[in-house]
């Protein structure tokens, strides 16, 4: 299990998110987010070997890692208090100034595809400082060149109460960096296998890029030590389906032989 | 207070507002069959702060005009049949809100008070499009700063599901406080129970904590697994292979009429 | 962060609003001798929602230039004597309140709000002396209906006592909810516990229905009959003969500092 | 034990609380209020007896009677909810409009004598349809022309959010109500061995009167029963000093040898 083995693009991301979430306190990550939730068990777990601060984590509606005690309210309470450190966000649709719609897209309000709703992230997206947009699907219609309807705003306009916003944009080929002052999205890695190309050709808004991007840095050994350890583990309890799934899929990376056989 | 389920669906009537739990804090599932044969129809759904089956088979049954919510999905079974195919076709008046928006309502009518101030919104569609909100200048600072108030949502009627209930009328809601909050703020609030216990919760302290009076209980009824498919915190899990049964079925109206008059519709035991 | 009294104390800084509960729901009595020997003053202190003895031995230590709260008294044994001479003299500055306004500042810190609107206090000599407090016409009425809003009140430091915390540091508050209130909106809460439990209290949806998790908890310290003389819920009753005695003897200034400097202070094990 | 036996003053105010609560589904009371307590007992015993709808009683600060699981802001989100019918509320000073001062005599804020302060009375008296002024002590300094400081008006502008305020006034002499629409006290009823004169003496402020105001009745045989067994008993598990003292009491009226020789 050295540097040089094989890694899969999940754990990439994972590793992503991770570096993401450096130097955060506290965390909540919805429901349904293994890879959000991965990165941030890995944080903690990198920070806990080096003996530094203790990284806090709160999975939504997961009893496990439910430290709530207040009803559902208390998510929101809590980022309203300054307590949430970061937060993740999908989206239907997520354009170039950084807008998400999670309501539907089309005419409102009878939409032609209809998603859930927006959930809190007409609030989340205010006052979570780190707010990480993270969609793997990385295709025109999810990024937009306008969406069909702000569930909540990339920026806002001087004198409304914003403390938090957009930090990055992470998808299955690229990571963004979001610029705050110019309200836009600058590229700033390509994933392994993945090229300026490409991106540019799956996504409908323009991003700012450097004209050769770097690429995503792959998880040092010690670091992938501990996700394909500990963090998997862990990890286990959550999203059992998910990680039997990486699981399996890492041994066929390793292994292409056995992975067939079985 | 010990009522059936029947008698509980008697309390709704056509039209009223009508508050239902998130799926995982304890909905009344046992209270949807009950529900739609009674057929009180026109009514407005208000999800604290989300929905999911019971609305989607509510608005599947014709009984929904009015639904207010942050959203509406089956989870891990994806997107809520009824409630898209109602949205698309403009058979339901939809009120899109923000998770925190309705706690905020709430909480003002749990406060007597006509308004709470919300931080967030400005700038999005969810705000636009409600016209009922409003959005004033911060009094307490000397220019701009807008900020959103949110009226008190006072619904007519709570049902919800929890674990247990006391003989004397009281229901244990442990850390569910979404569930006190959704009775301090409706006229009227329907519980269905996994079992009634003997002593009553407010006698020591540790199941106190946990307990919602019967001051704002109107009417109890015993249904055990009452919360399925939907799981009930420290009870059993959810039945995630009916909610992906449900979300098949329900693509069309002649499934969604298959699956409702089916035997699925209880739990197994 | 299992800390001493001593370690606890030295967390408070002069100059600080600090916020202390009502008598009933659990003062920490046994952090008022640590709280006068660290003598950090000009404390504004601030009562969730009115005050009694521990309140009254801060002011006549002199470690207090404001209160802000709905009453202080010693309940049963009367009237708080410091506290009294102190507003006589114009010693400390009282921002007099009502116990919801009290609860409405925290509430909207909890909500990370600027402030919350309460019916009310219109036509009050309570409003009338509070230039923090503003009155608007509430926007979703057609004309006039004033009503107050409280701003947010954040204190610096929470100190309250709990029967018991785990390991992990979380605190287990039963139904006395105003503790969560206080630390939700506090930066720093300094707890006080009768005992620590080894397992979680988190761990059961019974016990964890009546837990402040340790997100919101900085600093835990263990001290048995912590509250004395004043009960602990669930746990021993209030000393009114001592509240008595400590009212008679504090009538003066000598008669405060003698009981205060006396062996008294200890509660009877 | 029958309605022709000695009755103690605090009897008739017990019972006289009782019928000013008539009809209330749920009374709060004070901590250490045992007057108001007793009567909204005896309500409830009769109420009972009589086969109807039970009144409910909650007693602030009592764990007994302590139906609430929300802290001390429950009893007035409760209130403010319209679930509390009746109030009781004291007074350092009461004035003839209603209004009341639980804040100091004098100046202020250097009050010359100072009050705990105005608890939850700000709220309280603007919705609790019903709240009954309870003052014992029956003397021009409680019962001022105008109060020196207004912790709670008896009565608001027009336009002003009001659903609750005075309904009546009970001290150790007589009964009180309040006129909402001219915004004074008539008195209703004198105590047994007090008179007209006398409270006209001992009032600091003007009230409407009859030229001979009737007595306050004296609680029939039944209601006496009821309030010297069941609420006796009752009352003992709350306020057992003050039960005592009225045991006491009541023995020495009906049997003076003994209580002397006791």
């Amino acid at each position: 299990m050295s540097g040089a083995s094989p890694i899969l693009p999940r754990e990439i991301l994972i590793a992503t998110v991770a570096r993401l979430l450096d130097g955060v306190r506290h965390v909540a990550v919805g429901a349904s987010s293994p890879i959000p939730a991965a990165g941030a068990m890995l944080l903690r777990a990198l920070k806990q070997q080096a003996g530094e601060k203790p990284v806090r984590i709160s999975i939504l509606g997961s009893v496990e890692h439910n430290f709530f005690t207040n009803g559902s309210a208390e998510l929101f309470d809590c980022a309203g208090q300054g307590r949430i450190d970061a937060f993740f966000l999908g989206g239907g649709q997520i354009d170039g100034q950084g807008n998400v719609n999670l309501v539907g897209a089309g005419a409102y309000p009878q939409s032609s595809v209809r998603w859930p709703g927006s959930f809190g992230s007409a609030y989340l997206y205010f006052v979570v400082p780190r707010v990480i947009l993270f969609r793997e699907e990385h295709s025109p219609r999810v990024f937009v060149n306008k969406v069909d309807f702000i569930s909540a705003p990339g920026t806002s306009a001087e004198g409304v109460y914003r403390r938090g916003g957009p930090h990055a944009l992470l998808t299955s080929k690229g990571l963004f960096r979001f610029n705050k002052t110019q309200g836009n999205f600058a590229l700033d890695s390509v994933h392994p296998g993945h090229d300026l190309a490409e991106i540019k050709d799956a996504t409908g808004f323009r991003f700012d890029h450097p004209a050769r991007p770097e690429q995503t840095p792959e998880p040092d050994a010690r670091t992938l030590s501990l996700l394909r350890g500990q963090v998997m583990d862990e990890l286990s309890e959550t999203y059992p389906d998910f990680a039997k799934q990486m699981r399996d899929d890492l041994q066929a990376l390793q292994d292409p032989q056995a992975a067939i056989a079985s | 207070m010990l009522s059936d389920l029947e008698t509980l669906a008697r309390q709704v009537e056509a039209g009223m507002r009508l508050a239902l739990p998130v799926d995982y804090a304890g909905v009344s599932m046992a209270m949807t069959k009950p529900l739609i044969a009674r057929g009180a129809g026109d009514l407005h759904v208000i999800c604290v702060p989300t929905g999911g089956l019971q609305v989607d088979q509510l608005i599947g049954a014709g009984l929904v005009s009015t639904v207010e919510t942050s959203a509406v999905s089956l989870g891990e079974a994806g997107g809520a049949p009824r409630f898209n195919q109602a949205v698309k076709t403009g058979a339901i008046r939809i009120m899109d809100a923000t998770c925190p928006a309705i706690h905020a309502g709430l909480m003002a009518a749990q406060k007597g008070s006509p308004f709470l101030p919300m931080r967030g919104l400005i700038g999005t569609d969810v705000l636009r499009n409600r016209g009922d909100w409003q959005v004033i200048d911060n009094p307490f600072e000397d220019a701009g700063d807008p900020i959103v108030l949110i009226p008190a949502i006072k619904p007519d009627v709570a049902i919800f599901h929890a674990p247990m209930a006391d003989r004397f009328g009281n229901v244990w809601i442990g850390r569910r406080r979404e569930l006190a909050a959704m009775a301090y703020a409706s006229t009227t609030t329907l519980v269905t129970v996994e079992r009634i216990v003997d002593e009553s919760l407010l006698a020591n302290e540790m199941s106190a904590a946990g307990t919602l009076p019967s001051l704002y209980v109107s009417d109890i009824a015993v249904a055990p697994k009452g919360a399925w498919p939907y799981g009930l915190w420290g009870e059993y899990p959810t039945d995630t292979a009916e909610l992906i049964r449900y979300a098949k079925a329900a693509r069309s109206d002649e499934g969604f009429a298959d699956y409702m008059s089916g035997r699925m519709l209880e739990p197994a035991q």
